[in-house]
């Protein structure tokens, strides 16, 4: 609070809150969590179990954040399911992703809290959580579709379609620079970078663009990025891919490509905290960076199409109470939310079997962006990611702008068989996993 | 190729001289007080977070965040020795699992103060020494190599003129006999931690702009400082520059030709077989504790 | 006369640029009581850490019994029946003084593994025990038995460490110094301790500075002097040397 | 009432309360009573390592050999799954002989280090190679340990309270082998080997073997415990067997102390309590890394010998206010 303090973009409440915690040696933990109000009416439990100590907290915290704006207007508007009144209270517990937290957390979420509907991250701790979930019939959501698989049905994967929506990036790329014909590809060695390096390999693929050499993989706990950059433009690539690269290291190789001299072409999954990188390097530098996270201020979004609630205002508001932290998960978990809470409406029972089968009611969903379908039995074995059009976002004059929708079905159905050769030279078909 | 190998070796430069830093100052403190410093990588971090607080943040001069940094951090490192080290001077593992405990309350107040998100810091300078098209160094780095080479060059003219100096080897060399010739253990205690940490901390000052700052960015470096001071031989703070020198090369040759999960396998094969061969390091001499 | 139990051939042991025992040979018959002495830096130390085992010699030959033993590790030193001691008071101190002796008849009582998880080798345990208490009272320690063998008085620590080594019944032991530090009481119920054990048969090579000390005791001596062989006889005739006596008294500059 | 009695009642005691403690559990303290129980194992075995006087850095990821040893053996084989975690645990013994080959060429502060980079290695090989070891990612859907009907009771090993009753059978083997190795002539030589090595050496007891029996030893144990967690959770990954973890065992065993058989536990069991329980419990989620550090420092500085030391005090005190003969008056009177 130091530096928002001194930024003097810190309210008085939030400043006291956080001396007050900081004094007592506690940490913000519950500090949303909405006590079951006095309005009278029922009070239905989410469980929220994502890391938020260790290293992947910026994968969960700010999500948490996301969800106590979410979960306070919602409430304010009032909650009607199946005729009763219900308040939203979000109960977290703290995986530390590891798997045998997470396993107890789940239990605790479920037994204990009698939550009715569980987000979590994914990742690591998800094949823990999977035998409690499918014992108890939990509903489960994850950001990382790689964690579905047949044999749970209750595990969806209703807002990020990782990495399958970076085809749009790349043939957005194709259609509208053509003469961008050679890449490389950069990621860290980890579950997350290697899915998404056999999407763009295969989007690649299919867009014809040739990739120079095989992707260069680096250790997830690297942070001098001058060799892995020498390296990566020593072949001289017309675009230069950096994967799912965490922020920590997306803005640092784009320093050094900067700074090393590179001029072509950049495409990234996310690109968080942009005005940063440009800081760090130049207008011109970033001019048309492509990526596929916008942000929710972009008018683009206020389309008739988007079921997101209120973004911009979202936005602005997350922006107000924790800035400099809007990011990927920062909207992600909430737009589950937005998902839970519709088909609960529709199916007027906050049960786990009655909010899926209403969520999954023919086969297709509201997602955030868009209407989208129930998809996934080639790649996951079973129709439990929800997946449509995706945002693709280019950097123009120092500002995210969505450039369009790409629609990933479509692409999809066009180029299967290329993607799935992709993901199996890597090892990444469901059926390769564990 | 020949420009693949001149940027190479100038990356290899840059990281030698951030991983020297941090290496030496291990190895001061491990020499004079006989204690593994777990928190070293914190200490590194908390560098980089001084630059955030009075750079990015204040919007104070570099040069001058980078030496309050310096200070700041060194006078941690003086509050771990009086609560920490001295207490615990007869018990190594207690400061070993001290240090631990230090560690997290480290990472854990700076979570609280500036979150667990990465840090911004504004460059210092876009500069860059261009050799060619495809050599070429930016000035920050090359602050950091000439840092490093005028601390540690005046660090060694300290040790090996002054009094406190040769107090501070005497000590290193045989704590007891050092206490016998009226040399104050604490004294020199003091002195060795507060150099030792004020090098982790401008390490950690000057490269904050270059890396991704954040609360765990410890971890990766207290990891290779471990690996140069077992090369190196612990207690030898040549051995340390030495090591780091070749470590940084290897690590960066092995990263640019093949990747860099192969040369952190490479860098602690390298280790091991160092120890296999001589169990005392390259410029080990006696084993101490 | 029989073969000597120790014989030490041209034993040469080099640490960098100085040469701590150059070419130095003697023997040690069975049964005697058997002194190495000399003048500070004389590399009488060094000398008898190379024939336990402790240091690698450099050059030259140590058989024990007949067979050679140099650059053997300790422990096969000791298993051939060859036990050191150590100078000051090197014990177990945190054990005590009974586990201290029954650490020293791990020879003669090699542990199983299986069979002591299984509760097998009661017979084993019951024998050691009943060899490490004998151990005890040879050296008047038994009631002493359960005390901690840090929280003893001085020259009781330098009886156990005696007991320590004789537990396995060695065929020889090695002293270090076994003198130094004590007063005219204590060493005089030491060198009793050690004809005790001589007579029951156990060989003795005691390496000493304090000449004086052992003078009655040793049945020959071997004096050294700058790594080299200085003199060899009974104490009778060292005491008369010339050579000795000027080593030990003269003006020859010490070595450090 | 004569001794040995007391002894038995006290056991049985303990014995009853232990299965009944579930029963006094809410179900996510159940789960954390099963990891518990491994971690028992796990800091135990560490204890056995540290008898030599040798501390390693690697004792997690032998840890992880025997996760990935027995998941592995199941996969392909299908083999029982108590017998494949014996697989597991010789296994993880195995790889700590071949280790300790090069390892105890080093004492002390090296050996620390260097066991910390034979960890790593072993570590980064489980990331690079997908084949067999799962990459990244790990390895899940792990055999889980088939159901056991019993007649009196059916035994679901998913519940919790099974797979702790389970543990507790294996984990209690464990303890006793250990504590009669320790308590053995072999025990003894331990304790010398850690105390004066020289000495030890001197008495004819070859060091480096005891150290590397040591060190296989409780890696065998080590690599058990791993493969219980391993058959339960149900899904491992390199990230599991981290420095985190190693940094928990050290702390377990420091915190505790390791001159007795017990302390260990008694860290193991009043950290876990106060970290995941007491600290969860009482609001502060992510305050406690600050607050276990705290602990942490402070356990260190004011009970240095451990928490077993104020248990030994307290005995101390019990025993004199009920005093005994002592020995040396034993002999006066005799």
């Amino acid at each position: 609070m130091f530096r928002n303090l001194l930024n003097g973009r810190i309210d008085r409440r939030r400043f006291l809150q956080s001396s007050a915690t900081l004094a007592a040696g506690a940490a913000v933990g519950s500090h949303f969590s909405t006590k079951a109000s006095a309005q009278g009416g029922k009070v239905v439990k989410i469980g929220f179990l994502a890391p938020l100590t260790g290293p992947v907290a910026a994968w969960g915290k700010p999500g948490l954040d996301g969800c106590s704006i979410w979960a306070e207007w919602v409430n304010s508007e009032g909650v009607e399911i199946g005729g009763e009144r219900y308040t939203i209270e979000f109960v977290s517990y703290d995986d530390e992703y590891d798997p045998t937290k997470a396993r107890t957390g789940a239990t605790q979420l479920i037994l204990e809290d009698e939550v009715k509907f569980i987000m979590m991250l994914g990742g690591d701790p998800w094949p823990a959580v999977q035998p409690v979930a499918e014992r108890t019939g939990m509903l489960v959501s994850t950001l990382l579709p790689s964690d579905l698989s047949p044999e749970t049905t209750t595990l969806i994967a209703p807002a990020e379609v990782h990495p399958i929506y970076n085809v749009t990036g790349v043939e957005w790329l194709a259609q509208n620079k053509p003469d961008l014909k050679t890449a490389v590809i950069c990621a860290q060695d980890d579950a997350l970078g290697l899915p998404s390096v056999a999407t763009y390999l295969a989007a690649f693929e299919a867009a014809g663009i040739e990739v120079l050499e095989a992707p260069q993989l680096f250790d997830p706990a690297t942070t001098d990025f001058a060799p892995v950059v020498t390296k990566l433009i020593a072949k001289n690539p017309q675009i230069v891919c950096l994967d799912t690269c965490y922020a920590d290291y997306v803005h640092p190789i784009c320093e050094q490509l900067f700074q090393q001299g590179y001029k072509g072409q950049i495409i990234s999954c996310t690109a968080d905290f942009y005005d940063k990188i440009i800081e760090k390097t130049s207008k011109e530098f970033m001019e048309g960076f492509v990526f596929q996270f916008p942000d929710f201020d972009d008018p683009a979004l206020n389309g008739e199409n988007i079921n997101f609630r209120r973004p911009n205002e979202f936005y602005e508001e997350y922006s107000r109470r924790f800035p400099g932290e809007w990011g990927a998960v920062s909207w992600e978990y909430a737009s589950v939310m937005d998902l839970w809470l519709d088909a609960a409406k529709k199916a007027g029972s906050v049960e786990p079997e009655d909010v899926l089968a209403a969520m999954k009611e023919g086969g297709v969903g509201k997602h955030a962006f868009g209407e989208a379908e129930w998809w996934g039995e080639d790649l996951f074995g079973i129709d439990n990611a929800l997946v449509g059009e995706w945002p693709v976002v280019v950097i123009e004059d120092g500002k995210a702008v969505i450039k369009g929708f790409g629609n990933i079905p479509a692409w999809y159905n066009q180029h299967r068989d290329l993607l799935i050769k992709s993901m199996e030279a890597l090892g990444q078909m469901y059926y390769q996993r564990g | 190729m020949l420009e693949l190998l001149a940027q190479t070796a100038l990356n290899a430069t840059y990281a030698a001289s951030y991983i020297a830093l941090v290496a030496v100052g291990l190895v001061l403190i491990f020499g004079v007080m006989g204690v593994i410093n777990f928190a070293h990588g914190e200490l590194f971090m908390l560098g980089a977070y001084a630059v955030v607080a009075l750079y990015a943040d204040l919007q104070l001069n570099f040069m001058m965040a980078v030496m309050v940094g310096l200070a700041f951090v060194g006078c941690v490192g003086l509050l771990m020795e009086r609560a920490l080290f001295r207490p615990l001077r007869d018990n190594p593992l207690g400061g070993l699992v001290a240090s631990i405990g230090f560690l997290l309350i480290l990472q854990a107040l700076v979570v609280m103060g500036f979150g667990v998100r990465m840090e911004h810091i504004p460059p210092v300078t876009q500069e860059v020494i261009a050799f060619s098209d495809r050599v070429r160094f930016p000035l920050s780095r090359l602050y950091v190599v000439v840092a490093a080479v005028v601390l540690l060059t005046a660090l060694w003219l300290f040790l090996k003129r002054t009094r406190f100096g040769w107090a501070l080897r005497a000590s290193a060399q045989d704590p007891e006999a050092a206490a016998l010739q009226g040399i104050s253990i604490n004294q020199t205690a003091r002195i060795a931690m507060f150099i030792g940490a004020g090098l982790a901390g401008v390490a950690g000052a000057l490269t904050a702009p270059l890396v991704s700052v954040n609360p765990l960015m410890g971890h990766s470096v207290i990891v290779t400082a471990f690996i140069v001071i077992i090369v190196g031989g612990i207690g030898s703070l040549e051995g340390a520059v030495v090591a780091a020198v070749a470590y940084a090369f290897v690590h960066t040759i092995v990263t640019t030709f093949y990747d860099g999960v192969i040369a952190d396998i490479v860098g602690l094969s390298l280790m091991l077989l160092v120890l296999i061969v001589k169990p005392h390091g390259l410029f080990g001499t006696a084993e101490r504790a | 006369m029989s073969a000597p139990l120790i014989s030490v051939d041209e034993l040469t042991m080099r640490f960098g640029g100085l040469t701590a025992v150059d070419h130095l040979s003697f023997d040690v018959s069975e049964g005697t009581i058997h002194g190495l002495i000399g003048p500070n830096g004389a590399g009488k130390t060094t000398t008898f850490n190379m024939i336990s085992g402790f240091y690698r010699p450099t050059g030259g030959r140590i058989t024990f019994a007949g067979e050679p033993i140099s650059g053997l590790p300790m422990h096969e030193v000791a298993r051939r029946g060859l036990v050191r001691t150590f100078q000051h008071s090197t014990l177990f101190n945190e054990l005590s003084v009974i586990d201290n002796v029954l650490v020293g008849t791990h020879m003669l009582f090699p542990p199983r593994l299986v069979a002591a998880i299984l509760g097998r080798d009661g017979a084993s345990r019951r024998a050691a025990r009943e060899r490490a208490e004998e151990a005890l009272s040879f050296f008047g320690l038994h009631h002493l038995a359960d005390e901690l063998a840090g929280e003893l008085p001085h020259g009781h620590q330098r009886a156990l460490g005696m007991a320590i080594a004789t537990a396995a019944r060695p065929r020889a032991v090695l002293l270090d110094e076994p003198f130094t530090g004590m007063n005219g009481e204590e060493t005089r119920r030491m060198m009793e301790l050690m004809r005790k054990l001589k007579a029951s048969g156990v060989t003795i090579l005691i390496v000493e500075h304090d000449m004086q000390a052992i003078m009655g005791l040793c049945d020959s001596i071997t004096v050294m002097s700058f790594g080299r062989l200085l003199a060899e006889g009974t104490p009778a005739e060292i005491r008369r040397n010339p050579k000795v006596i000027e080593a030990y008294l003269g003006g020859t500059p010490h070595a450090a | 009432m004569p001794r040995a009695s007391a002894w038995t009642l006290g056991w049985l005691a303990l014995a009853v309360a232990l299965v009944l403690l579930p029963q006094a559990l809410s179900f996510s303290q159940q789960e954390i009573l099963v990891f518990l129980t491994i971690n028992v194992l796990l800091v135990s075995s560490y204890r056995l390592l540290t008898l030599t006087g040798e501390w390693s850095l690697g004792h997690a990821v032998i840890m992880g050999v025997g996760a990935y040893a027995s998941a592995l053996v199941t996969k392909w084989t299908g083999l029982f799954v108590p017998l494949s975690m014996l697989v597991g645990a010789l296994t993880a013994a195995a790889v700590a002989w071949v280790l300790s080959f090069p390892l105890f060429r080093m004492k002390g502060f090296y050996f620390l280090i260097g066991s910390f980079a034979a960890g790593e290695i072993i570590r980064l090989l489980w990331k690079r190679f997908q084949d067999p070891f799962g990459g990244a990612k790990g390895l899940k859907r792990i055999e889980p340990m088939p159901n056991l009907d019993l007649g009196f009771h059916h035994f679901d090993f998913f519940l919790p309270t099974n797979y702790y009753y389970f543990a507790l059978v294996a984990v209690g083997i464990c303890l006793w082998l250990m504590w009669r190795v320790e308590r053995s002539p072999m025990g003894l030589a331990f304790h010398a080997v850690h105390w004066q090595d020289k000495l030890a050496q001197a008495s004819g007891i070859n060091v480096r073997g005891y150290r590397m029996l040591a060190f296989v030893l409780a890696s065998g144990f080590a690599g058990l415990s791993g493969a219980l967690l391993a058959h339960y959770i149900g899904t491992i990954n390199p990230g599991s067997f981290g420095v985190e973890q190693m940094v928990f065992i050290l702390t377990w065993a420091i915190v505790g102390g390791t001159s007795t058989f017990y302390g260990p536990i008694l860290g193991v069991v009043v950290l876990t309590i106060l970290n995941e329980i007491v600290l969860r419990g009482m609001g502060f989620e992510q305050a406690r890394p600050l607050i276990y550090g705290f602990i942490l420092i402070l356990s260190v500085l004011f009970l240095p010998k451990g928490l077993e030391s104020l248990v030994q005090g307290a005995m101390a005190r019990w025993r004199v206010a009920a005093p005994r003969p002592a020995p040396v008056e034993r002999e006066k009177q005799a």
